[in-house]
């Protein structure tokens, strides 16, 4: 039992990283799974009373030994008793139905438990594989005589994740005062910035409503209202009305120039 | 030009390069033989890789070829390397299997599947490169979808997604032997 | 142990490492195996390469033994190098970090937030075009203004850069209270 084996474990007060181990239970559904099979019982009629006592006595158990009882484990528990509750109220049997055609109170818990195991059972396998750096081993350089070419300039490999994790690193360590505004919150700005650029290339001035033409909705026309204004305050483009309630031009400030190099 | 300088020109780029090299690219290297020389070449390689007293093979791994140890002399290049192998928790085997097998797929989808919450796995997975972010759902609140990586497929040998077991496989292999898969679990090992 | 079995292992051995492997580390490695036996394994290894249709030589260099590529495929090695994807370094990718979560912006802002000089870099992302010059800003000095490119988008398979996953998502997987930290798989420790 699992209980007999904590307090054992706990005999040995000093050894923290057995605290660790003993909610070895990877969640709500590993323990249920732990409990259906130890009591050998069919999956597809879980006992619920006794399922549920078991369950709950288990996290008591946690508690007690004041571990840290995650919050889906709690949720988890109310299910159950959910479930078992409905299971004691008498059926409303529809006549013109089939009686197995009433979804039992247990069906989607047995789906998840079942998805479960089967992907736990996946992941088994996973691990038994012959993992590299571990049972292979494969060469993790190239050789020099590869080397010693001159890298041509192509594209690199690189994962989005790896370009947002920059950033965030960048912004951990950058002066404070850049924290402010134009944050990433604002992507959407940002695409609204690029699309106003470009459609003012070439043009001497457009109308302020033509650049909210692209769609109606909320979140663009704010997008856009704020891209603009971000532009005025980078002092790319400029905002003119020669007279009160009067067209709106905006026009482009920005110096362009197909030779543009570098400084 | 014969048979015998392909195979070793195909020995020579797979030798040199970190990574598992597909047909394809090893067939627009070299431009000049047919493909179908080249496969000869490289069918030829892992037969003797097999055949002779060879220390490595050849593999098919993440839709590539790549030269690789055998698994039985892992303990003699251990004492040899000193970085320690990559370990994984039961919980990020777990997320692993389910992003394989189901993606692409949401934060929120794993979750489900798996009961607890995931955003740290999910983090450290990709540090690690075994899985990424694949882009947006299209669905209210735009969440991020992940799949596996190539990385994913080189760590754990697979010559490509298809050809992890299936999930009837899986379950069949259970059935099978049910209980002892419990193992890994110190709290259910001492019952 | 047999010769075979030997030369298996050393063979093993002397592929995965990056730098050539002396005779006595050889043997302080295996050091089940004999003197001998090793120096025995190691000159038929050499001999085989020789006298099998192989496009790699064990070579003596540096007081140790290391597996080259013959020199006569040196042509095709080249043009794998030309094929091989770049690698990003760090500063780059900040550098495009920077650009693609701040765009529009100046060399000096970019600066600014790096704490360094960026100016190579910033020619190198243009030179790949995946930043582009906007225009210049009109202000004292004229700066000019970076975006990421088309190119940009389409190495990241992103639809626009609204698709790009917001640092807010990624930190809340770094938040999320979890327990992928716990002890290693036992499975793996049993080693």
């Amino acid at each position: 039992m699992p209980e007999s084996t904590q307090s054992q474990l706990f005999d040995e007060k000093d050894n923290i990283a057995y605290q660790v181990r003993i909610e070895a239970f990877e969640g709500p559904l590993a323990l249920l799974l732990h409990l259906i099979k130890k009591n050998e019982v069919d999956i597809y009629n879980i006992p619920m009373a006794a399922i549920s006592r078991q369950y709950l006595d288990y996290l008591d158990v946690m508690q007690e030994l004041n571990l840290d009882v995650a919050g889906e484990f709690l949720v988890m528990a109310s299910t159950l008793i959910q479930i078992k509750s409905q299971m004691l109220l008498p059926q409303i049997t529809d006549p013109a139905l089939d009686d197995d055609r009433i979804e039992d109170p247990r069906a989607e818990l047995v789906r998840r438990l079942l998805d479960y195991e089967r992907y736990r059972d996946a992941s088994i396998l996973l691990a038994a594989r012959d993992v590299l750096e571990r049972d292979v081993f494969a060469r993790n350089f190239v050789s020099a005589e590869f080397d010693a070419f001159p890298a041509e300039e192509t594209l690199p490999e690189i994962e989005i994740f790896e370009l947002v994790d920059a950033f965030r690193r960048i912004l951990a360590k950058a002066p404070r005062e850049s924290f402010h505004e134009v944050g990433s919150e604002n992507i959407s700005i940002a695409d609204r910035i690029s699309d106003i650029l470009e459609f003012l290339q070439g043009k001497e001035a457009v109308e302020f409503e033509e650049l909210f033409a692209g769609s109606n909705t909320r979140e663009y026309i704010v997008a856009s209202l704020l891209a603009v204004l971000e532009l005025c305050r980078l002092r790319m483009i400029r905002i003119l009305q020669f007279e009160t309630y009067g067209r709106i031009l905006v026009k482009n400030a920005v110096i362009q120039s197909a030779d543009t190099v570098m400084e | 030009m014969n048979a015998a300088a392909i195979k070793k020109i195909v020995e020579s780029i797979l030798f040199v390069v970190d990574t598992p090299l597909s047909l394809d690219r090893i067939c627009t290297i070299l431009e000049e033989f047919g493909r179908d020389d080249i496969r000869m070449a490289i069918d030829a390689i892992t037969n003797d890789c097999n055949c002779q007293e060879r220390g490595i093979e050849l593999v098919q791994v993440a839709g590539g070829y790549q030269f690789r140890s055998r698994p039985e002399f892992a303990d003699y290049i251990r004492r040899l390397k000193k970085a320690k192998p990559a370990r994984f928790t039961p919980s990020a085997l777990e997320t692993l299997a389910i992003i394989a097998y189901r993606q692409p797929l949401t934060r929120a989808e794993i979750e489900y599947l798996r009961g607890v919450d995931s955003g740290g796995i999910l983090k450290s997975l990709l540090d690690k490169k075994l899985i990424r972010i694949i882009g947006k759902k299209d669905i209210p609140g735009k969440p991020l979808i992940y799949g596996t990586t190539r990385e994913f497929m080189e760590t754990f040998n697979l010559k490509d997604l298809a050809s992890l077991p299936t999930l009837r496989e899986i379950e069949e292999l259970a059935e099978s032997d049910s209980d002892d898969e419990q193992a890994p679990l110190p709290l259910l090992e001492a019952e």
